[in-house]
Order: structure tokens, then C-alpha cells, then sequence
């Protein structure tokens, strides 16, 4: 049966989320966006949350079972506070959860506690690539068989944490299939290099990191990998981010109109700035629910990748439309940094290149 | 909790009207377009006798028996599930994917037996609603739109003025949808919007049954449409048309000058809305399913998941197309959902109208203009369904009023402050 | 030096078929759409004006000289008074303009004084395939060598007047190149089918040709044929009848809006409906721009196929938007036939595939 | 007479100007966004030297000799052919392709002159202007947004108080472009809009050059903005700052109660606004062409000619672009063409800002898109554009101001009627 509202646990963990999302995550953004730096007790205090945690069933040192319409409520309550902050606090995730969906029970009970008990760590996943037509169906990185080991070469963009992580959920082309190696940044011939300049998410570091022939055991490749699984959950959490940046610009924007007075009155009193809003908080809305949906589908065990896939590409679009509207809304005062939309509009850009940052 | 599991009970009837779509709608819908004016009485008649013997299963109206069912607890009495308007979203759906022109002759009330329903005292839907329950088919309808009113109820200029035990009704009324089947072609009424008193503006606004045979209302002309020609849009004349005082929808404390009338009869826009949109998701469904099934003729399929830069412009467009088609569909059973539950609406009825109505349009004409010659030529009905979209953009609220809509909700805006 | 204003001779002519447009075409549209009937003296009337005969030079019986960017100032007209009224009115057109640009002298001299000498006559072209990915460049229509003749085999659409047409200028794929060729109707192998059925165009007669193995001698075919310039001027045609027809919508919802009252006062002075027709005009402007623009390089020689290309993708979705918004500000009074918005509107989704019709 | 060709003069400045663009706009570009707020003195000095050189024949800005050379006849001096406004927005387009930034750095007047020059007597202009042809480089500005009055100039606060034979100026500005350059760093000067009758409304308003130096007058904030770093967007505090009674632009007798120096005002922006279009388009240009040219690297060549169900997407993309853009660019020569032939404006300069203003949006949005990772990363320009883009919709009044004043103008509607 038909159901649009969260269950009252789910609405207990979203109102937590929502209230470090403000108080603590908006709060610190614009200085982290300006200064290129998360502070570290910022990503601890929003990994105390325990998102992530509560999807790892206690086996693998977790307190749950994995939903993705859970996660998909939370990652939208973390990106309404700071994306750059919400790709921090959920890197891990897209390390833990891919081990958890495609590992065998040695390779789960192995790296998925190292993740989730205790502190934050900077896990992190190797999934997307430089090249402007990146397609994970045809990934350049390729992992080759050699003497019972594989050797991966290739360039990997976008590297959450890159300089300090110790292992990389590595995604590479092997025998025409995408498949992921858990590899030690300490291995011979993989090269972390400068950090990443990008149009937004400042405050995220993020590394490109060149394969050139790492040798990895087969141990470190996971098994029962289904690729499609795996990028449902990317495209769901990237939807479920772009909905929340989507509903901060929107807040943000219809506030400023009602508060804003021009020719005598506020400027949400004209039609061409209230159509505006109107529009922008109907497609949130079915952004939304196309997000649900998907999230849903996974956790029902079906095949989502289409639902996933249309879900994530309106959702990054209606983050896009609606973020530069919000700017436009604030008219001068959108284009200065000292209002946030202007940071919104240069994150929502990039979402669509996002995929493996993050994983409900 | 979320989900997005349909009710099996709704899925069966779907899948049952599927069929009547598939074999008596679609096979019927060119010679109706061409034969503008002319009645489909097989569709009617084999409707109104399915929706008979279907009883209380599957509405495609809400009547009065629907909400007290749904007051008394839903799902209760097995052989007649009340689906409320979420099954009625899926069923306008199918329906109007089989085709939006006949899908508005069938019987079972219509938007007239819904105002009854929602704003009538018990004893006027027992006895205005009677009629359907009959072995004949009969329709009702709404009148509001007049000549020089469009959205503007305040505008309205049709009077009623009491006389002895009479309302006496004098005015025009256009854009009447199924007039002529409601008060020529059976035994049905329509519903006429008055004002009890021309200086109060929307507050003087109330709501008449006018049954067929009524002396002085006459159906005077009949549109020539763009799209839906099956069903017929009628121009209505009231003059010194009498009808008995308790014709007028609700108590007769409601005709004195209070706004309770008017905001009863407002209420069943927000049920109503999302039905319409459904009606125009079914021909947004039918539209890309064509367009879907001719690429894939042409040996074109889509490739989800790929980046933009991989594309072929068709698939491009076609994820566009079906990502607003999703959108718009999961926002039109959010809305029905919302209604069924008896969670208050705020803007969500109007939402769901809103993106509707833009799918239908965009997706219709993008149909049409990526079949180049093809989609052109009226061998297909897709140039039909391109011409039938386009009312769901126009009435029961332009796109420009449900936006306005929305935003006074949204912005907490009254309509002096939002107009 | 750039300029933005029509000679004073050219502005007389687009006077006189202004009010030709005005008087007799707008005032016959709706009877003509509804009985799909254009009265023969209605076209003649407007064959009267002249507008092709200007353009063919004396020696070819005419009495002037081709300039297309004042044909594109008379298409716009025309199709502001009726879209089928104009595309009948400029089907001889087609067909000798493609002779005096394709021609040997010899063609031009027999072909072009039969067309434009005396009354309109229903000569005309077969130039679209009925297929949903037609393209030009690669027509499925062949002509192959076959003793000093040609053997045409291949399927037409949208020939207008085929019924009654004594010869097509017909199109087809000869060696790897678009040709084309004089074909009489009555030559074996040519069936005339059924008039079509459109969406739009209704008053137009236009019928489907199929073509099995038609001989026809070789003096048939154009010689010098450049498809590139005879694409560029169909492409400039279909530009110039766009912005005709966008203007025709965009002036009567603007008169509309202006005299409908809602709410106590015209709908006009809503924001949402004043802005659609401020993004109307806009886009009306620069369409027509931009159709000039092509017109005057064919004027000077150049190769226009791209910038006529851009012009009339440009101004066919213009005049889609433009028809689309004006039936939205009649609101229900759009959707009846009595008003011709709704007309202009299915009229314009045809644009693009209505080329071959009229050239300039 | 319709022709689109360009003239000779105005082609060979644009080609000189593409060798500055080239080689030394776009390699300083980066370097100025990095360190906002730092003064890009080569170019500036470089131009300065460059425009002093060419005298008339190269205007970035019109001035009074400018205006009065047309005024006798056009091009009439071999040597100093005048180019006009055409030729200003061809250089204007030119420079911004190089970078946007750099090009609002450019001396020699700017805004403010342009205002001088347009409502100034021969005397102010004589007075205020000479500064711009000495030897280092001056800049002017234009004040006249405040902390509450966005796109209202009828809300104006700031004040102005004849005393004796000065004006006594109140009040705060902000997003002043180049006012630090006008004020701090070298003598030039900015125009201040300010009432002289708070009752009046926008008949009150009335335009005061105040220059470098003046006491009373302080730059108190420079902005951190998304885009255009390089050019100072400053905040300005006039606190009892006293400017001579001349000061005043325009005639003694429009510091009287008239509205007439008001109008003089308000029609210079007929004349930049579609300058700022050009500037736009620069910057739309360069990022067009900067995604066609990795589209060739990676094999992809756009075949024009195509129908939309044979095209690529990114074929589809880039034809759609390259319409908004050449549309764009036509509508804004339409502008100065019609501004340089003194034929009236209706609505064209603020059709031309509307589909400048979008179109640059449009263009750098979806080239950063297409391109993917590689468009988002700031090894390249392109995201530099994006973000330089979104002004060109904001100042100079907004997408949704032009679309009021073109709406005006077409419908014949005063300010009170469609507001």
C-alpha cells in the first residue's frame, strides 16, 4: 500500500540529523567553503549521529539493518545543512556499505568494523574518473589478472580524503565488468597528487590518484559484486543530496522574497518571483518522492537501476534550477558570498559528478 | 511508512480496464475525433453497465457511499474494497490512456456528483445521487466559467434569487463539460454557480442542482474543440430558470450571507485536481510508450545510466520525458493518498495539477516533433493525444492558477496579498 | 554596414501582402481549416502579388532578380495571415526558384516561364519522406543510371497539390548526392495515394507519392545542383513562415490579454501572463534576426547552411513556444476552434517537417 | 537596408583586440580570481596606453566627443572613424571573451562617464570628462543601489540638501562597480543617485558627481563575490559630503522639482544595457568555444543539418546554444545599431539584456555540465565563466526587471499598471 511518510523512528533520526544539519553543519560552511577546511570535530560530532552505524547489522560492529530510504532521509537532512559536510560524514558510508552489498562474509567481517567502530575515519571509495564523458559502464581503470594477484592502472578523480586515507574502495574494469579492490594507499605505483580545485564543494578534499600497475591480492577483490546494485545506491544517494541542497536554496529564497521590499512591498508579492517559488517547491517535491521511490526499490530487493537513474538525473537538474532561481531570487545579494546561495548553485553543478562520494 | 507498493485490489481492476482501453477505447478514439458532437453510447452503455456490476469496487467518481465508507474505516467489507481516489487516480489513468475523449463520457457522475457528494446534506445526495444507480447511464456536470468570468469566481454574474419556495436562476454559463449529455441526453443535472448577492463578491457564491427538463435552462451551443471532441463542452442559458429552495447545495443556513457555501464547494477542487491530472498522465503514459515503441522499431532503445555526453539526443529527451512523467505521477498519488488519508492539503492537490498539466503538454509535443513526418500525420493518434493534452493545462485551473495557488500556500499569502 | 531595416521597396511589398495577408487569407483561415479547402481564388489572389515573379529574372519571364532576404520579408507575412494559404501560395516557388538556382540555361528557358508566366499553377515538389528520422542527406529515395535515363524508386510525403500537379521537381539520392528531377505525373511508375491527413495545415492538399522504378530522361535532372544552397533556402523559407506565424499568435494573445479581465483588471497587467509575452516578443525578435541573417548570406553568396540551419531549428521552436503560450493566455478560450490560436499551434509543430514547401 | 556585415574598422580593432584577449587577459584571468580584491595594474596601464593611442577611433565608453561626432554626421574624419555604440559592443563582447573580470577593469570612464556624457551640460562635461585623456589611467562609477532598495530606485534614501552653494549628500550605497578604483585608487570620480525631495518618489531623484578625495565620503566594504573577482563591487558611506552646486548633472533649473533630470538618466540605460549584453556574450562565446574545442579533441564534431532524432545529444546541445547565443548577439547589434542611428527605443535594449542575460547563464551552465568532471574542475576557465556569467542576469537591472520594462513597452502600461 501507497505510503508517503516516514515511520515514527525514522522521523526521530531525521529530526536529529536536521538539528546538527543547522546547528552545526550550516553554521560552519560558509568559513569551511572560504578556508577549503572541515574541521575534524565537525565530521566527528555528525558521524556520532550514527547513519551509518544503524545500517550495519551488529555482525559487522553495527547496530541495524541497512534501509536506503533511511539513508536517503538522512543524506537529504545533512545536504540541506552543507554538501561538502554531507560527502565528509557519509565517505565512509559508500566505502562500508559497497563492502557490505558485494563482499563475501570474510571480506565483510574483515573491513566493515574497521569503518564504523569507533571514530570517524577517512575511508573512502576510487569510483569516479577525469575525462568529461566518465561512464561507470565503460570506466578506463582496468584491474588484469597476474599470477593470481591484479594489477590496476588507471586515473581516478575526486578522491574523498585521498591524502590521508589508508585504503581505497578502489572501482576498475575487470574481465568487461566493474568490480571494486580494497587497496592500501601504501601500495607500489599508486600515486595520490595535489589536491583538487573544483567550481564547488570547497571545503571537501578531494584528490585525483593515478594506478599505474598496482598489485593487489585477489583477496582485495570483492566478491559477488552486482555493479547495477552498487550504482542504484550511488544514484539514490546523490538524488537524496541533491533534494536536500535543493530545499536549503528554496527555504532560503522564499524567506528573502517575503522579507525583501521593493516597490512597496515584499518581493514574493509579485507573480514572477512567487511562480518561481511555486514551481521550485513543486519539483523539490517530486524530486523527492522519485528519490523515495528508488530507495525503496533497493530495499525491497528489486532491480532500481532505472528508477535510481532517473531519480538522481531530475533531482541533480531540479537542484540546478532551483539553486541559481534562489540566486536569482536574491537578485545583487545572490551573486556576494556572504549569502549562501551562491555556494549552493557552484555545489549543485557538480552533483551529477559525484557518484561513489556517497551511498545509502 | 514509504512505500510504493500498489494495492493489489487496484492493480486487478487496472489491469481489467486496461483491456476495455485496449480493445473498446483505443479502436473507437479516431472516429470519435472525427465525428465531433456524436455519442459514444456503446462506450457509455458497456460502462455504465461494468461500473454497475462492479458496485461500490471501482469508482470513478466520489459519491456518498465512497465517503462514508471511508469514514467507517476503509477496507472493511470484503467483495466491495473501497479503493478511495487512489484507485480512482489509477483508473482515470488507464482509462484516459485508452482515451482522454471517451474516458470523459463515462457515467457515474462526474465532477456535478462530486459536488453533491461533497457538499450536499444527506438528504439532497440521497436524492440527487439516486439517478445513477439506475439501468440507464445519466451525467452530471458543473457550470461555473462565464463568457467574460474565466478563472474569476468572484466575477460571476448568474443570479438566484429567492422566490417564495423557488431560487430563480438567470445568466450564461460556458465551458460547460458534459452539459449536453446531463441535461439533453439523460435524465441527469447540472450544478450552477449563482450569487445570492452581487455585492458580496465570492461570499455570495453558492451552488444549485439543475436538473434536466428544468424549464428556462437551455444547452445553446455546443464548442468545436481542439482535442477531446468526444466530449462535449456545452453553452448553457439560465432564464427564469426556477428550481425548489433546496436545490441549492447544503443547509439553508448556508443561503443566508455567510462563506461557508462557497468554501465547501472550493474544498472538492483539491480531491479533484489530482484526478485530472491523472487523466492527463494516462495520455502522457500512452504518448511515450508510442514514442518508446516506434524508436524501438527503428531499433533505438534507451540506455539508462548513461552521462549526457554518451547519449543520443532521443534518449536524452526520452529520460527527460519520463523522469517529468514519474514526477508528476508519484506527486498526483502523494495527493490522493493525502486525501484518502485525510491528511490536510495544503499545496499538494494544486502541485500535482501543476506538473500534470506541464508533462502532458511537453511530452505530447516533444512526441509529436521526435517523430518528425510521422508524429505529424493523423494515421497515429498521437497527433491526438498532442491536441487532447492540452485542456489538462486549461481547466479545473490554468498552470497560471495553480501556481498561484501554491504560492500563497506556500508563502502564507491570502489572496489579497498574492493575486 | 550592418542594417536592420528593409529598403522602402521592400517595405511596399511586405505593405501589399500585408494587406493581402490581413484582408483575404486571415479572414479565410478558419473556413479553409475546418472544410480543408483553399479557394482557388484566394491563391490567385496572392500569386497576384507577385513576390516569385519579382524574384525570377526577365529572360526566365519574370521581372526582377532572386533576393531571398526579401522573400523571407514576404513569407513572414503570408504566414501571418495563414500558414496554408502562404505554403500554397509559394508551392511554384519551390519549384522554380530550385530550376533558376539548379537549372542548365536550356531548363531554366523551358521550365521556369511555364510556372511563373500567367495564373498560379499547382507545380510543385516531392522533397519529404514519410519516415521519423528524415534527413535530407541521406533520402531513401534513389534515382539510378539506367541507359542514358533514370530509374527513380523511393516514397514521398507532404507533396502539396500532388493530386493535381503536372510535374514534381522530385528529390532524390543519385551517386551519393541529393539531385533533382523533373518527373511528370503521369509517368508510369508514379502513384499519387491518398491525401494526407495531418495535424496541422489542414487547408493545404497534400498527398503522398510512391515511386517504383519511374523512368525519366536525363535532361529531367537539374544540372549544377548545390544542395547546400537549395537546403539553405528551404531552411531560410520554413524560418521566415515561423516568424510569421509566432507573430500572428504573440499580436492576438497580446490583444487578448489586454482586453480580458479577471480579478478586475485585464490579464495583462498579471506578472505571469506579462512576462510570457515580454519572452514571446523576445524570441519573435531575435528569430527573425536570425532568419535575415541566413537570408542575406545566401543574398551575397556565402554558405548559409549553418546559420540558416540555427535560424530555422531557432524559429520553428519559437513559434512551438510561442503558439503553446498564446493558447495558454486564452486559457479555455484557447481550446476552441472559433479562435485561431489553437489552429497556429498545431500549425507550428509541423514546421520543421514541412521542408521543400517554399523556398526564398 | 538588411546586412549583416560587419564593418571594416570595427573588424581589425576586434581582431587587435584579440591579441590582448589572448595574450593577456586569458593568462592573468586565473590569477586575479585567486586573489580577489588585488588591482590587475598591467592591464589596466596597458589599455590606458592602448585607448589614449587610438583615440576616438577605439571607444569603450561613450563620451560627449563621441556623441557629438555623430551628432555631425557619422563618419565623416578619416582617421577617427567613429564605430559608435555597434563598435563598442563588438569590443565590449571581445574583451569579455578574453575575461570578464579584466574587462570591467578597463579605464577610461565606464558607467559613470557615460552618465556625464548622457545628462550632463556641455560645461560638466567639459569639467568632469578631461581627466580621462591623461596620462594614467581614472576610472568612474555609478552608485545608485542601497542596503533596501534593490532594483527601486523610487526608494532611494539617500539624500541631498542644498546648502548655500553646495549639495549636502546622506546616505549608503552598495554593489558600486569599480568604486574603489574611482575613489581610492586613482582621481576619478562616482555618480551618486540621491533625492533632493524624499516625498517625491522617483521624480525626486537626481544624479551627483562625487569625486575622489571628497570628505565625507568613504569606501567602507569591498564584496567577495562568486564571480568577477577582479573587478571591485564596493560599498559606499556618504556622511554630510558636500559637492559643489554644479555637481548636479544636468541644468539648474532639473534641481528644481521637475522630473526631467530623472528621465535623462534612466535613458542612458537604453544605451548600456545592451553593452552589457555584449559583455555577456563574450563570456558565453568563450565557453561555447571552449566546449566545442574539447568535443573536437575527443573526436566530436557537431553535424549541423541533422534532424533531432539523428543527432547526438550533445550535437543537440550545442546547436541549441549556438541559436541562443547568435539570437542573443543580433538583438544586442540591433540595440546599438538603433542607439548609434538615434532611432527611438522601444523595448529592444532590454530584449537584448533578457536574452544575453540568459543565454550566458544557459550556455556556461550546460558547458560545465557536458563536460562533466573535467567542466567542474578549476584547471580550466570554464567554471571561472560559469560563475562570471550569473552577473551579466542580475546587474543592470535583473532578467525579471527587463521583462517588466519589455512587457511595459509592448503592452503600452505604465509602471502603475503593470508593476
Amino acid at each position: 500500500m501507497f505510503g508517503f511518510e516516514p515511520t515514527a523512528e525514522q522521523k526521530m533520526l531525521v529530526e536529529a540529523v536536521r538539528r546538527y544539519a543547522e546547528n552545526d553543519l550550516r553554521a560552519a560552511a560558509h568559513e569551511a567553503d572560504e578556508s577549503g577546511e572541515l574541521p575534524r570535530e565537525l565530521i566527528e560530532k555528525g558521524w556520532e549521529l550514527g547513519v551509518l552505524q544503524a545500517s550495519v547489522p551488529e555482525a559487522y560492529g553495527g547496530f541495524g539493518e541497512r534501509s536506503a530510504v533511511t539513508g536517503a532521509l538522512a543524506a537529504e537532512e545533512l545536504a540541506w545543512g552543507d554538501l561538502s559536510g554531507a560527502l565528509a560524514i557519509m565517505a565512509p558510508g559508500a566505502y562500508a556499505l559497497s563492502v557490505l552489498l558485494s563482499g563475501s562474509e570474510d571480506q565483510k567481517s574483515k573491513l566493515i568494523p574497521a569503518v564504523i567502530e569507533g571514530d570517524w575515519q577517512p575511508y573512502t571509495t576510487a569510483f569516479m574518473e577525469p575525462d568529461y564523458d566518465f561512464y561507470a559502464g565503460e570506466m578506463r581503470t582496468t584491474a588484469v589478472a597476474s599470477n593470481g594477484d591484479y594489477l590496476i592502472t588507471g586515473q581516478k578523480a575526486r578522491v574523498a580524503f585521498g591524502d590521508r586515507a589508508r585504503t581505497l574502495l578502489t572501482f576498475a574494469r575487470v574481465e568487461g565488468q566493474i568490480e571494486a579492490f580494497a587497496v592500501p594507499t601504501d601500495t607500489v605505483g599508486l600515486r595520490v597528487g595535489e589536491r583538487e580545485t573544483l567550481l564547488g564543494i570547497q571545503a571537501l578534499p578531494t584528490f585525483p590518484v593515478t594506478y599505474n600497475n598496482v598489485r593487489v591480492p585477489a583477496s582485495a577483490r570483492l566478491k559477488g559484486m552486482d555493479p547495477f546494485k552498487i550504482l542504484s545506491s550511488f544514484d539514490a544517494a546523490i538524488g537524496a543530496l541533491s533534494v536536500g541542497l535543493s530545499r536549503a536554496a528554496y527555504e532560503y529564497a522564499l524567506d528573502y522574497a517575503k522579507d525583501r521590499e521593493a516597490f512597496g512591498s515584499p518581493i514574493a508579492q509579485k507573480q514572477a518571483i512567487a511562480f518561481m517559488l511555486a514551481e521550485m517547491a513543486t519539483e523539490i517535491d517530486g524530486a523527492r518522492l522519485m528519490v523515495w521511490e528508488a530507495a525503496w526499490e533497493i530495499d525491497q530487493g528489486k532491480d532500481a537501476s532505472r528508477t535510481a537513474f532517473l531519480a538522481r538525473t531530475n533531482a541533480a537538474e531540479t537542484a540546478m534550477m532551483v539553486t541559481d532561481r534562489a540566486v536569482q531570487i536574491l537578485g545583487g545579494h545572490g551573486y556576494i558570498r556572504e549569502h549562501p546561495v551562491e555556494r549552493w548553485m557552484r555545489n549543485a553543478r557538480g552533483l551529477s559528478t559525484f557518484a561513489g562520494l556517497a551511498m545509502v | 511508512m514509504i512505500s510504493f507498493e500498489i494495492p493489489s485490489s487496484i492493480e486487478q481492476t487496472v489491469s481489467m480496464i486496461e483491456s476495455v482501453a485496449t480493445e473498446m477505447m483505443r479502436p473507437q478514439a479516431r472516429y470519435y475525433d472525427d465525428h465531433e458532437h456524436e455519442i459514444p453510447w456503446d462506450y457509455i452503455n458497456f460502462m455504465h453497465a461494468a461500473l454497475q456490476s462492479a458496485g461500490a469496487e471501482v469508482n470513478l467518481a466520489p459519491t456518498s457511499s465512497q465517503d462514508e465508507h471511508q469514514e467507517a474505516g476503509g477496507e472493511a467489507t470484503i467483495g466491495f474494497p473501497s479503493t478511495g481516489y487512489l484507485g480512482m487516480a489509477h483508473y482515470v489513468e488507464m482509462l484516459s490512456w485508452g482515451d482522454a475523449g471517451l474516458y470523459l463520457c463515462t457515467p457515474q457522475g462526474g465532477l456535478g456528483a462530486a459536488a453533491v457528494s461533497a457538499a450536499g446534506t444527506p438528504e439532497q445526495v440521497a436524492k440527487f445521487l439516486e439517478r445513477f444507480k439506475g439501468d440507464r447511464a445519466v451525467f452530471s456536470a458543473m457550470a461555473i466559467t462565464e463568457p467574460h468570468a474565466g478563472s474569476d469566481t468572484a466575477a460571476i454574474k448568474t443570479t438566484a434569487v429567492r422566490d417564495g419556495s423557488d431560487w430563480v436562476l438567470n445568466g450564461e454559463k460556458i465551458f460547460v463539460t458534459g452539459g449536453h449529455k446531463a441535461l439533453v441526453d439523460t435524465p441527469g443535472f447540472v450544478i450552477v454557480w449563482a450569487t445570492i448577492d452581487p455585492e458580496a463578491g465570492r461570499k455570495g457564491i453558492r451552488s444549485f442542482v439543475v436538473e434536466a427538463g428544468t424549464p428556462g435552462c437551455t444547452v445553446t451551443k455546443l464548442e468545436k474543440k481542439l482535442g477531446i471532441r468526444c466530449s462535449d463542452t456545452a453553452a448553457i442559458v439560465l432564464q427564469d430558470c426556477r428550481v425548489p429552495l433546496e436545490n441549492m447545495l447544503g443547509t439553508v443556513e448556508q443561503g443566508k450571507k455567510t462563506s461557508e457555501g462557497y468554501k465547501g464547494v472550493l474544498r472538492t477542487f483539491e480531491a479533484t485536481r489530482p484526478l485530472v491530472g491523472a487523466s492527463a498522465l494516462g495520455i502522457a503514459r500512452a504518448a511515450l510508450e508510442f514514442l518508446k515503441a516506434k524508436l524501438a522499431e527503428g531499433g533505438i532503445e534507451i540506455r539508462y545510466g548513461l552521462p549526457l555526453s554518451r547519449m543520443t539526443n532521443l534518449e536524452a529527451e526520452v529520460v527527460e520525458l519520463e523522469a517529468m512523467l514519474r514526477s508528476a505521477w508519484l506527486l498526483t498519488l502523494r495527493a490522493v493518498w493525502m486525501v484518502d488519508n485525510k491528511i490536510a492539503i495544503n499545496a499538494e492537490s494544486s502541485m500535482s495539477k501543476i506538473k500534470a498539466g506541464d508533462a502532458v503538454v511537453k511530452i505530447t509535443q516533444k512526441a509529436v516533433e521526435l517523430l518528425g513526418p510521422m508524429g505529424y500525420s493523423r494515421e497515429h493518434l498521437l497527433e491526438k493525444w498532442f491536441r487532447d493534452a492540452k485542456i489538462n493545462d486549461l481547466y479545473e485551473g490554468t498552470g497560471q492558477i495553480n501556481r498561484l495557488i501554491v504560492a500563497r500556500r506556500i508563502l502564507g499569502y491570502s489572496r489579497h496579498e498574492l493575486s
